[in-house]
């Protein structure tokens, strides 16, 4: 395995840890760690597409962990014992158990002694998944770990906590708002609907949305100046409560590879699809 | 966009779906490659609704040229996305359901230039160049007929009263500036528009 | 969990994008309607209208006042038309809603007969009882229903049971401390409780709804001395129909039973 | 709009008189409610009971054609009971002038007047008006009363003019009890305590009267006196009724004006440049011959010189009224061969619409443009018109959708909004700049080939708009250009007379002042201030939000409102919210004395030589009125022009017993060409009906939905009637005055077809804009049995 896999990941951990109210340095180390992910060699991927079958419901994204990414590890019974702790304290998440923060990095420490021994090369993006769902989930379910939104911060192309930029939105209310989401903090900050998050391009011919027939409920928002997109979900018309878009986000996983396949980049550098199927 | 029930009924049924990835078609997307899958390419644009002047914001999906849906403008100021039931309709004025639910072109829309013969009971359809350069013939014989170019005290007054022009409230500012420019270049006189009405 | 829609009454302004919107998604066509008297049209529930907005005018005291209301199925928990169901076509869906299984119904019009708000039309062409389903298609794949989706005010919305009681309770009590003592929550306990939730600021009849609706005496006789029948009854009368059922409704029924019946096993589009 | 939609939110009392807001603006609810929800309340005043007046908080009954009466009475209310803003009056308004001597008005008539033949073998009043002006001393300064107690001042003249409307007799004439006149009296006056801001909503119910300018005269006088004008909540604010009328307006498409509210130029008052230049009004308006000069030059370009008085007299001059009803009767006496038409129905639309159709037949010929097959291109396929007698040849050309084609409109509240083209239109249809376009490169060819008389301003036109026209060249032409460096103009200030600069539209100076990013097309929300979104699109003149805003703060420079701060001075300079209507440069004492730049006095005219029937406004009965005028013994507006004397009704021939007024649906739009086509809207609105009471009906022996015919001096159409407790009958002037409710959106063509109700409507105008009484004349109706 890669000796830079244990300690970037150890001091992304360590600098989140520390310096909660301050989150732009995490988004950064964290991107830096991304892009080092990427260049490793890239063999088969372990996550088939047929992993995707089973459904996730929102707020059951631990058990999801459970059914997916657990048989993936549980090749060498060595990582399924950490995984299960792993698993066992996303439980708790839910539970809002105060101890739970302690409990979370010692799995780390037994994931990264486990990964030593892998049999087979995790898939660059599949790494990308595991570290910014984990982080993810840990900052959306401890309150006190994100800091309130700055005032006034409503017309930003970044997310006015932790500064990155968004990866998906969802149109909401009856009136169709565009209501950004920060896939790492969860923090949400409303944004004009015709206009380029990333580069404010705002002229509607430079503009453009594409859908994949039967999944008109996510759009592909393109610019063609700066040839970025972000997923936009339109869930005005769906009766869900609250939709999690991190699930219709790993459901709709197909329009980012897409997109790609299109010529357009995400607007977050967070790269999903090399790890899909692609025949 | 919202999908008609035509495609619902073909594909889904009554029963209560487990989970909610079913509703947004996951399962056969996951089976088949991407290539298979059609892309609809649409583009979002501004306009302004064209009836009361409370100038309500509007977005129009427009697909290949023609526009699929359209919804209020959230994000203007105005009306923040609400619209009354004419602004709400505005897409019919384009498109109608036939009985299947099938959006047609209005049928009572005039999309050819109609020409009607003096005396004549029904309209011609003709091309756009030949009915241009008539009513251009018409305007020039019936301005040269009746110009006067000096009233009686002498004053030079180049006009015709011969030529009746009713701007209107439909169109945009830029077209009406047009039609008054043309018709001072004319020398018409007897200008007005529905405000009056 | 069960759903039912609010219909808030001092909101509605009658602008009718919710008729509209009725007719748009269950590709109903218009109904040939002439001048009637009043604002009202088309004039009465029928199978191709499910739903409308009733105008009514009352000269009270203070001048003149004008009630806008909304007619359409109420999805009752005792529902009149099921109890005098004599096939027992019609049942109560997960959701809570009313719906008619095609399949099952013999087209005897006891339901529309029975049904204390007047609101199941009989459809001649297809014999078959039309009335306002829910949007049970439209629930079934997480959409909320057509009407509650157009309106401009927010006078009509959609959710569980429990959240739309509690606003509904909240918005009668501020409408009574505003001086108007007739404002009630029609429907709480109506028939113990109807899927549609009214706010109204006068007595119900000025909406076209009944005082208190109560399922009629001989409906329950009727079902009380036929239930322990029943299963001789539809063996008779199903035999007796079996033949006329090939005859003339074999190609119609199916049609209708694809659209309404099939449960929803695999994907739909989003 | 002095103010705009989202300003309504401010108000604390809002009047809607001659307007039904609910039906015809609905979205602009959405403001009121806010105001309502903050305390605000709404007045409706509406002969009938409208769904605004189901959502207002006092409803007032009033009888149609008496809102003068009704106007007048809330100022003596004012006036009388000492509610009027005082520091507000004195500072901003010429209530402290001293009048001249010679000026006095007795039974009905001012002074100064005369009977002058009106051009079409009639007589109306045409005043002198050198008797309404002020005393001055010899330097020519203006002599003024500060005290407010001088027998000549305006405000002593107006208690003295205003004291016959007193609320008892205004409630006789207007037939609405008196406790409800009260109430909404003491309820809107209530607004002339400073920090609160009162708001008076108006359209076609207060404009479509022979006395319909003088309406909105009284509107404006009443939120002058209580101090409404120019601050958030208040103004004057007429709701219109179609997407762009405010445009189309500002462009000119009428008559007497050209682009940006100038006078057209006239053969008598200005036969050459020099004269039209002197003619220029005090205050802001002293800059004319910059914004005539750069309109010319953006005319004819580099053919306009200063040789040739940049060519003046390649405009032409007008001679006589050309309206719209003068047109269709000059069309009657065969002066006019040709009629061009773009979105327009004048054969539904217009005042005594079957004689406007007889009138179309004497036509050569007719283009007409528009997305339906309309009325006015069909007259000749009228049932029961023989289409062989008729020779008049027809073009009817296929518009594009609103939605199909890009460029700006500007809504009521003077915002200038770009619309992008969505989708391409379908067939041969085209926008109607295309179409324009086309058309005048087709006359200059035609007169490049054959030449013809007088060629000048057509082949001199500065007109070359690319091969398919592109509305934003026309947009740089209006919004103003440097003709040195070609560079785009962003305020009128930069307007030059010597011909540097060129401007189609001086109002619209800036809306379109760099190619990239033009003004109107900016999408910025505020993210603090009072609603006036500055950054959202642009609104002339020069994106000032809210008019006469001067007068939003004290002569000291405190808002009145100070929770509300418009403008608030802070020592040194202005904290605001708005572009100022003064020059904030000056001290907050001296931009006090000019707060209304466009008047000659800088200040609100209560006695103006403006308006052509008088000062102040005075009530007349409408042309055809069911009773005497209580007033005064002049029955009708003297100063209208008569264009048909035997079309008048005569009330005491008992032929006509009932007052009829018109009014719309908020299904249907207009002449109904655009909604008549929609399936579900006509299943809504299927048919035509009248709207009568219940004790009229009784009298007749009428049931909901029976068959009526309903006639008027001019003409008659049958339609079924609506029996409805909404529509009341008048105790006014001793009498029971009934009243017949008439919608006017049906016509021959289209998918649902009815009778054309304007038929019956009179052919007679206002006195200053003849916008015709629509409103308020005299009808029968008889049982079809």
């Amino acid at each position: 395995m890669h000796p830079l896999w244990t300690t970037a990941f150890q001091e992304t951990w360590d600098d989140c840890r520390r310096r909660y109210v301050d989150f732009k340095p995490v988004g950064e180390r964290l991107k830096e760690l991304h892009c080092q992910a990427r260049q490793w060699d890239q063999s088969e991927s372990l996550l088939q597409e047929d992993h995707l079958k089973t459904p996730v419901i929102a707020r059951q994204f631990p058990d999801y962990f459970k059914r997916v990414i657990l048989p993936v590890f549980s090749q060498n019974e060595a990582t399924a014992l950490a995984l299960d702790e792993f698993a066992e304290a996303m439980d708790q998440w839910h539970l809002e158990d105060p101890g739970v923060e302690t409990r979370i990095p010692q799995w780390l420490q037994q994931l990264q002694q486990q990964a030593m021994h892998l049999c087979k090369p995790i898939q660059p993006d599949f790494v990308t998944l595991i570290v910014s769902l984990s982080l993810a989930h840990l900052y959306r379910s401890i309150p006190a770990a994100k800091p309130e939104t700055p005032a006034g911060a409503t017309q930003s192309g970044v997310c006015p906590v932790c500064g990155l930029p968004p990866h998906f939105a969802a149109l909401v209310e009856t009136e169709g708002y565009r209501q950004m989401e920060c896939w790492l903090c969860g923090e949400h900050w409303p944004f004009t609907r015709l206009e380029c998050p990333y580069c404010g391009e705002h002229h509607p011919e430079k503009l453009g949305y594409f859908t994949v027939e039967k999944m008109e409920v996510c759009r592909i928002h393109f610019c063609h100046s700066c040839q970025a997109y972000l997923k936009v979900f339109d869930t005005r018309s769906l009766a869900l409560k609250d939709p999690c878009l991190w699930v219709m986000h790993l459901a709709t996983l197909i329009c980012d590879d897409l997109a790609a396949a299109e010529g357009y980049h995400p607007g977050s550098e967070m790269e999903w699809h090399q790890w899909m199927v692609m025949e | 966009m919202e999908v008609t029930r035509r495609q619902f009924l073909k594909v889904s049924g009554t029963a209560a779906a487990a989970t909610t990835l079913y509703g947004i078609g996951f399962r056969e997307v996951a089976h088949g490659t991407y290539r298979r899958f059609r892309l609809h390419y649409a583009h979002e644009v501004t306009t302004i609704c064209p009836f009361c002047s409370v100038g309500c914001g509007i977005i129009c999906h427009v697909r290949e040229g023609q526009v699929v849906n359209t919804e209020g403008d959230p994000d203007h100021p105005i009306n923040e996305g609400a619209l009354c039931s004419k602004g709400s309709s505005l897409l019919n004025m384009a498109y109608v359901y036939d009985e299947k639910g099938k959006p047609v072109p209005n049928p009572s829309r005039v999309t050819q230039v109609l020409y009607r013969r003096p005396g004549g009971a029904d309209w011609e359809t003709v091309d756009w160049d030949w009915a241009l350069r008539t009513i251009a013939a018409r305007i020039k014989k019936t301005r040269d007929d009746t110009f006067i170019t000096q009233n009686s005290q002498g004053v030079p007054v180049n006009r015709t009263p011969a030529i009746a022009w009713l701007g209107s409230a439909m169109c945009n500012n830029e077209e009406n500036y047009l039609f008054h420019k043309m018709t001072r270049s004319l020398g018409l006189v007897n200008i007005d528009h529905c405000a009056r009405l | 969990m069960k759903k039912s829609i609010l219909i808030d009454t001092s909101k509605c302004m009658a602008c009718r994008a919710c008729q509209v919107a009725c007719k748009q998604w269950n590709q109903l066509p218009a109904d040939e309607t002439t001048f009637t008297g009043t604002y009202e049209n088309p004039p009465r529930v029928s199978p191709v209208t499910w739903m409308r907005i009733t105008f009514q005018e009352e000269e009270t005291d203070q001048g003149v006042k004008w009630f806008f209301g909304n007619q359409r199925c109420m999805h009752c928990t005792e529902a009149a038309c099921e109890i005098v169901c004599p096939v027992g076509a019609i049942h109560h869906t997960d959701a809570g809603t009313v719906d008619i299984d095609f399949n099952k119904c013999i087209g005897c019009n006891y339901c529309a007969a029975n049904c204390p708000f007047k609101v199941i039309s009989f459809d001649r062409k297809t014999d078959l009882p039309t009335k306002c389903t829910f949007c049970y298609d439209r629930l079934a794949n997480g959409y909320q229903p057509a009407c509650a989706n157009a309106c401009p005010t927010g006078a009509i919305t959609f959710g569980d049971r429990g959240d739309l009681i509690n606003r509904g309770s909240r918005k009668v009590m501020s409408l009574q401390e505003q001086g108007n003592s007739r404002a009630t929550l029609y429907g709480l306990d109506e028939l113990s409780g109807t899927g549609m939730l009214f706010i109204l600021e006068d007595v119900p009849t000025h909406y076209y709804l009944p005082e208190n609706p109560v399922v009629s005496l001989q409906a329950r006789l009727w079902s009380l001395l036929f239930r322990p029948l029943r299963i001789f009854v539809v063996l008779a009368m199903g035999l007796g129909l079996w033949s006329n059922y090939q005859k003339s409704t074999q190609l119609k029924r199916r049609i209708i039973q694809q659209e309404h019946r099939k449960p929803g096993a695999d994907e739909s589009a989003g | 709009m002095t103010n705009h939609w989202i300003d309504y939110q401010h108000s604390d009392v809002m009047m809607n008189i001659g307007l039904n807001t609910a039906e015809n603006h609905p979205v602009s609810m959405k403001w009121i409610q806010k105001a309502k929800d903050r305390g605000g309340k709404l007045i409706c005043v509406d002969p009938r009971f409208t769904r605004t007046a189901a959502m207002s908080d006092l409803y007032v009954p009033i009888r149609p054609g008496t809102n003068l009466a009704f106007l007048n009475g809330m100022i003596q209310y004012a006036l009388e009971n000492d509610l009027v803003h005082h520091e507000y009056l004195i500072n901003y308004t010429n209530a402290a002038y001293l009048v001249n001597e010679a000026y006095h008005f007795e039974d009905g008539m001012f002074s100064g007047a005369r009977l002058m033949d009106d051009g079409i073998g009639g007589e109306k009043v045409v005043y002198d008006r050198t008797t309404w002006s002020y005393q001055s001393d010899e330097a020519g300064q203006v002599l003024s009363d500060e005290t407010l107690e001088d027998p000549r001042c305006v405000y002593q003249l107006m208690k003295q003019h205003f004291r016959r409307y007193d609320l008892q007799t205004v409630s006789e004439i207007i037939g609405c009890p008196l406790e409800t006149l009260q109430a909404c009296a003491a309820l809107f006056c209530s607004t002339g305590k400073p920090e609160k801001a009162g708001n008076i909503m108006y359209a076609m119910g207060i404009t479509q009267f022979t006395h319909g300018a003088e309406n909105v005269r009284a509107i404006a006088i009443l939120q002058a006196i209580l101090g409404n004008m120019g601050r958030p909540g208040g103004g004057v604010n007429a709701q219109r009724g179609q997407s762009n009328v405010q445009g189309s307006t500002d462009m000119a498409m009428l008559y007497h004006i050209i682009p940006g509210y100038m006078p057209v130029p006239s053969e008598s008052l200005h036969p050459t440049l020099e004269a039209y230049h002197a003619t220029s009004p005090g205050g802001y308006w002293a800059n004319r011959p910059k914004f005539m000069n750069s309109l010319l030059k953006a005319f004819w370009g580099e053919h306009a010189t200063p040789g040739n008085d940049y060519a003046y007299d390649y405009l032409p001059k007008i001679d006589k009224e050309r309206s719209h009803i003068a047109t269709s009767k000059y069309m009657g006496d065969g002066e006019i061969k040709g009629m061009v038409c773009w979105a327009d129905n004048p054969a539904v639309g217009g005042p005594t619409a079957a004689r406007k159709r007889k009138n179309s037949a004497k036509l050569d010929w007719l283009v007409s443009v528009d997305i339906f097959e309309n009325e006015t291109a069909t007259f000749w396929k009228e049932p029961g018109v023989n289409p062989e007698e008729i020779d008049t040849e027809v073009f009817l050309l296929p518009a594009a959708l609103h939605m199909e084609r890009d460029g700006s409109i500007s809504n009521s509240g003077r915002w200038i909004q770009w619309r992008y083209a969505a989708g391409t239109p379908p067939g041969d249809c085209h926008s109607d700049l295309w179409i324009v376009d086309r058309l005048f490169r087709a006359v200059r060819d035609a007169y490049q080939v054959d030449g013809g008389v007088f060629p000048d301003p057509i082949l001199k036109m500065n007109w070359d708009y690319g091969e398919d026209a592109s509305s934003a060249r026309v947009a740089m032409e209006i919004n103003g250009y440097d003709t040195r460096t070609g560079e785009l103009l962003t305020s009128f200030a930069q307007l030059q007379d010597d011909g540097s600069t060129a401007a189609g539209c001086w109002i619209y100076a800036g809306y379109y002042a760099n190619e990239e990013e033009p003004a109107c097309q900016r999408r910025i929300r505020e993210t603090e201030g009072v609603g006036n979104h500055p950054e959202w699109a642009y609104a002339w003149p020069i994106n000032r939000r809210i008019l006469y805003n001067r007068c939003s703060a004290d002569p000291a420079g405190n808002s009145w409102n100070p929770d509300l701060p418009l403008f608030q001075w802070n020592g040194s300079g202005w904290n605001r919210y708005d572009v100022p209507d003064f020059n904030a440069a000056l001290l907050p004492e001296e931009s006090a004395r000019n707060a209304f730049i466009m008047t000659g006095e800088g200040r609100a005219r209560l006695f103006s030589n403006g308006m052509v029937e008088g000062p102040f406004p005075e009530h007349y009965e409408p042309w055809e009125s069911p009773l005497a005028n209580r007033v005064s013994s002049v029955q009708f507006n003297p100063c209208s022009t008569v264009w048909y004397p035997d079309d008048r009704a005569d009330y005491a021939s008992g032929a006509f017993p009932l007052v009829a007024t018109t009014y719309r649906l908020s299904e249907h739009y207009q002449t109904g060409m655009m909604t008549r086509n929609m399936p579900w809207l006509v299943e809504t609105m299927p048919e035509l009906f009248v709207e009568i009471s219940p004790t009229l009906a009784a009298d007749h022996g009428l049931v909901s939905g029976d068959q009526v015919v309903v006639s008027s001096q001019r003409g008659e159409f049958q339609a079924p009637v609506c029996v409805t407790p909404r529509v009341k009958s008048f105790q006014a002037g001793g009498k029971t005055i009934e009243m017949v409710g008439i919608l006017w959106h049906w016509g021959y063509a289209g998918l649902s077809k009815g009778p054309v109700t304007n038929d019956v409507a009179p052919s007679i105008g206002d006195a200053n804009t003849t916008i015709p009484e629509y409103k308020a004349f005299l009808c029968q109706i008889r049982k079809v049995v």
